[in-house]
């Protein structure tokens, strides 16, 4: 009966690609990382389904329906197509898909309606990718989320540590410069790939996703894997590089007692770095602006309600999302590439010598200072919010068990936050614009 | 290439030379800030620096029983009209 | 005063039509039935709210722009808009509004700006209908959750009992083959109608209105209404049945406790079914996919806020909106038709043959198998989740006050989703694509 | 080096305007009157800090892509966007964003896409704007969440004070007369103008900024600043205006304890509202609709888990995106004019009057009825709930130690939330169609 | 300007007169409505008044440690995984 | 019509046939899973079966009076701040 056939040609087995096969390995792989060994399950967890998702066979969950339509419609449904497009359809899929994407929006909406009336759909995935990554709302409102989270007393205690925030942004031009040193290995990334790498340093997962789907979103799976995989590793990568870069009696300096922070101050921070942004760095005002939004809730005190909303319903939801999402982009011909292991390296690369760079900061600091600075809370520089901190403050307990450096670590910590979406805007600015 | 990796350079140059001068520039703004809300401004009983930067990891001041308990309340209270 | 007239004019009572007023009576008795009769309130009560708003007068509150500038504007406008879609205005609203539905994107934007232009803008019913029913996001997300609630420790522990999830889907072919069979009594059901009505067998709210509004969407608000009321008839429509089917010694069969199933083995459950789906049914991967992602963030355990949220703020709020849309589709030229009443005696007969079907399976698993099952259990197979099983469970005590079904009946009662799932997955491949 | 020309030519310092500088001190006013000084906090905080990054130069955050690339982009780029619309770039930028809204819908896309393609790309805060307030999504389903906070138990007890709140909606059409006057002032507001100027006295958030959404988006900043200001000054307002038109014994009448009221009642109030106004005053659906679903859903008890949702995720979510896209129109050029003036001081008469005929309205009702009312719960009619009837409360106290009139003072202060509701109902359908 | 102001007038006189008439009826109504339900639907124990029109602004009844306890719990509860 | 009914007898063939090798296969791949887990993977202490399939439908581990306390601070928790 022709409907077994159909039946057997509508199965995953007959149409699964090696790609997509290897994929969904890797993402189960991501899953168990999530799962069993705790790597920000918050994230990896929903990217590893949403990338599990994007690679079953004909669902096309992760597809337009027109990228649908010509991968899996009739010959007499790509052959209208074509004809809407002005095409021959013997030039091939991948032709008619790049004068689809050349074509103008009114011609683009008639293939469009194609597809729709033969019965593709906009996927799922490809829906929340558009309306939430495209735009970069998702990644702002998580932002905005992630503020209303933060506590900047630790810093206003001691702002000086602003400066170790800066320093460990070095990780990420380093990885940049990388990347761009790696084209000569053969590799193929743009100065605009580089900057999406390089963001990877930052060590701070919304502001990488911000970035990258304004630069090279084509790079999105694999920059956003790393980046969360590293943060999650930082307990691994961070402790060698301290300890290599710091004596023993560096690492036992104790630092003394943070002052009290009074209520006023913490109101008046988020509102002083907002109007800062505005005046000198308006490509940042985006990622800040949402940043200082959330936190001025907080602190203000007088809308409990919608801080307790943002950090709980609206920072879950859109976190779900985002990861489905990202996981959406974990295509075969996207990741499974040389380039994915080069950013996987670099973005090691950029960790690494951002911790390092913090921490030399610290050292140089403590040249000029009289009140020392321990050069371990250097590595909470790279943000990546609170598992550094905490990482420098166990590392400190090893050198001396009454050296609680927990809140003094807390300082660069955030303070890296705002470095990294400092540098952010000038990769928009510089390499977008 | 050259002058990709040229861009690149330049790039780093200017990158940290702006996230260095804004992080400075802000250095002063929060100094100036807190000594002038401190001076103009001082508040009563200043709040002390709490214990975590996320709200979210806030100390566990309640045993874990009663946590235990309250979340099943809160369960109930939530699941009150069964499945949504 | 012309301006007094226009105000009479501008009432609802000088515009309402006998359709409106019976839907607006339909509409207060499904208010009723779900507030004073707890009928699903969850979702009656605004679906009620919807259909009551949808058939307020002149409001247009389910219609697009331009319906509204066709049945509420002016001469001039109705003759512009004629005009630009190059339609003589004489041949009436209808023959525009195929005309609108038949014009280029670009034309049909043009026409959607008049309307526009002439203060006509889209109902709220209409936004949310369209962008989270036409693109199936809503019963999605809504599927997401469910997942998310769902535990399938007593399905792990006998999985035998997916058999009788399998065998309750046989109720959604029946009333197919029906609604076809209709057609000779004078009826009107197209294969994608049929397919739709059959779906209501799936007693699953979500995959019903996920499958109708990809293949009869003009169907939606009774199959819909149809859907629900049924799944609160339950325990009103199978005892009966399940009585007929079965005899007392069969519903005194005690079932041994069930044994206790791993954390590791619930984790790794919805993972299993996802790749088999990717593997063998990809038309069923949506909805199956999103209902192992829910599952899966509540089993690992890792991401237990994102499952609160899940469970609670964001399947509330899809909830609620899901209600208000589909009551957008009860108009009384979709609902007020011979067509609705077949709907619902073919929903309510799918219902029967579904527990039948599932109780008779029971039996005959038991002629095989060594350990016995319950027949009783069998009828929750349809699964209507949760209302199913404690039927299942009510009905063993009343033939054996020693005989706790619920544990044993929440297998098939879940496995009944899975099964529907699957049944929509093969409906909307063969007769949507 | 030409970069760091380029850097400098990047800062907001070097871009910014007076309007813009003027502008961001209004809003840290704002934020200053809100966290302080406790004015609305809930939507005067986040209008404030969308202001606030609605006028940081450069950063386009509340601009479109097409503004943005119009005000920021290259001459080569806009005069390519002059060429797609037929413009001679001389003509100045204003003249080409003028042509380009002029333009066919088809034609608009092409010159986004252009926009596009320059990677100027749609601010967060427009996108917020657009798909929330210019679709009315936002104040609706805040009226949704109102209604479910809602309880009408004391108006029920009492319905003749609905008079009450009828009353204190003429000062609606005082402050939209008053508007029109202001023309010969050299003022220019059309009716449209005048008519979102006098809702400000309905002293109801979201339904002034529905109906100026509709009618006159480009007062929105300065009216809904307006609004909650004065929502926020009423225990200024009211308590002068209340002793002028009141004598001592006035003040001093008693009224006896309100009668208990049945759920039932409650109950079926949303839905005879809701039905009356079907009948009735479709052009309120919008807003009474939802604001009755909201309080049937309350009242019902049945979906608990809805009205939870609907009262605290929903709507906060909902009033944080409100507020920024509401602050997104707080544009120097639209807010620095002496329009903005005259909408204060109008809005200020607006809720004088309208309070003022509330307790006019309570002595004339005296003068006919047996049982008396306490003129003073007249002024709680301009709704602005619940702060007018905690007004009327303490005023009651100081005339007499044992007078609590809040629960009286209830009465009015909802049935003046329906009665600004029917007045923007017909004013949409008299000002908009 | 004259015809603009005079249709200012006229919509006060309409709307103020739709306004009126509107909520006359709902008086209307709402008296019927109760008299009906409370002639043929009398309720056992009728609910009194609840003492605000705001569940939301509803009466403490838990003291304020309590209070604290619980907001604890709830919070450890909800950032039970920490940071989003 | 004939043939649609034919249509309609097919389908419902395909789809059981489908909807039941598709189970059986999860039958066959579940008792796999479960059996290789609890062979190489096996857990200390076993989870005991839930007594109900949904969360939402947990017992009520909390007398009603703690509950309906609980509940109210919940309810001032979230209504701290007053009306939206
Ligand atoms: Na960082
Ligand atoms: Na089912
Ligand atoms: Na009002």
């Amino acid at each position: 009966m022709d409907k077994l056939e159909k039946l057997w040609f509508s199965t995953g087995l007959f149409h699964i690609e090696p790609g997509q096969a290897i994929m969904i390995a890797v993402c189960l792989c991501l899953l168990f990382l999530a799962i069993r060994k705790g790597f920000e399950p918050l994230l990896l967890l929903p990217i590893g389904v949403g990338g599990l998702l994007a690679n079953i066979p004909m669902a096309g969950m992760a597809e337009s329906a027109v990228s649908q339509a010509l991968h899996l419609g009739s010959p007499e449904l790509i052959a209208s197509i074509a004809n809407a497009l002005g095409v021959d359809p013997v030039e091939g899929i991948k032709a008619l898909y790049k004068a689809y994407h050349q074509a103008e929006p009114a011609l683009r909406m008639v293939v469009h309606e194609i597809a729709r009336d033969a019965n593709y759909s906009d996927g799922i995935l490809y829906l929340i990718y558009t309306v939430g990554l495209t735009t970069g709302v998702f990644p702002l409102l998580i932002f905005m989320g992630v503020g209303a989270m933060t506590d900047f007393g630790p810093l206003l205690a001691n702002p000086r540590t602003l400066l170790l925030g800066a320093a460990a942004q070095f990780g990420i031009f380093a990885a940049l410069l990388g990347a761009l040193a790696l084209n000569y290995l053969g590799l193929n990334f743009s100065l605009a790939d580089a900057a999406s790498i390089g963001i990877i340093g930052g060590a701070d997962g919304p502001t990488s996703i911000y970035v990258t789907t304004k630069l090279a979103p084509e790079l999105l799976g694999a920059i956003a894997v790393a980046a969360y995989s590293y943060m999650a590793l930082v307990p691994v990568i961070q402790p060698p590089i301290i300890r290599l870069l710091t004596s023993q009696k560096d690492r036992e300096i104790r630092m003394e007692q943070l002052r009290p922070v009074s209520k006023r101050e913490k109101i008046l921070f988020p509102i002083v770095l907002l109007v800062l942004v505005a005046l000198v760095l308006p490509d940042a005002a985006p990622l800040l602006g949402m940043f200082c939004f959330g936190n001025l809730m907080k602190e203000s005190g007088v809308v409990a309600r919608l801080t307790d909303t943002t950090t709980n319903a609206l920072i879950n939801i859109v976190t779900i999302m985002l990861g489905l999402a990202v996981g959406s982009k974990l295509s075969a011909e996207q990741f499974l590439v040389t380039e994915t292991l080069g950013i996987l390296v670099l973005g090691l690369g950029a960790f690494a010598i951002g911790t390092g760079s913090g921490v030399i900061m610290a050292k140089i600091m403590n040249r000029f200072s009289s009140m020392p600075i321990n050069p371990i809370i250097g590595a909470a520089g790279v943000s990546a919010v609170p598992m550094a901190a905490r990482v420098a403050n166990k590392v400190g307990l090893e050198a001396n068990p009454q050296n609680f450096l927990l809140m003094h670590a807390m300082g660069p910590n955030v303070a890296g936050v705002i470095g990294s979406a400092v540098a952010a805007g000038v990769l928009l600015n510089f390499v977008g614009g | 290439m050259d002058t990709l990796l040229q861009q690149g350079l330049e790039l780093m140059l200017i990158g940290m030379g702006v996230v260095f001068s804004f992080l400075i520039v802000l250095v002063g703004c929060t100094n100036l800030m807190s000594w002038f809300v401190n001076r103009y401004f001082p508040e009563a009983v200043p709040v002390p620096v709490s214990t975590a930067a996320f709200t979210s990891a806030a100390p566990a001041a309640v045993d874990a029983t009663t946590l235990r308990v309250i979340e099943d309340a809160i369960r109930q209270h939530r699941a009150r009209s069964g499945r949504g």
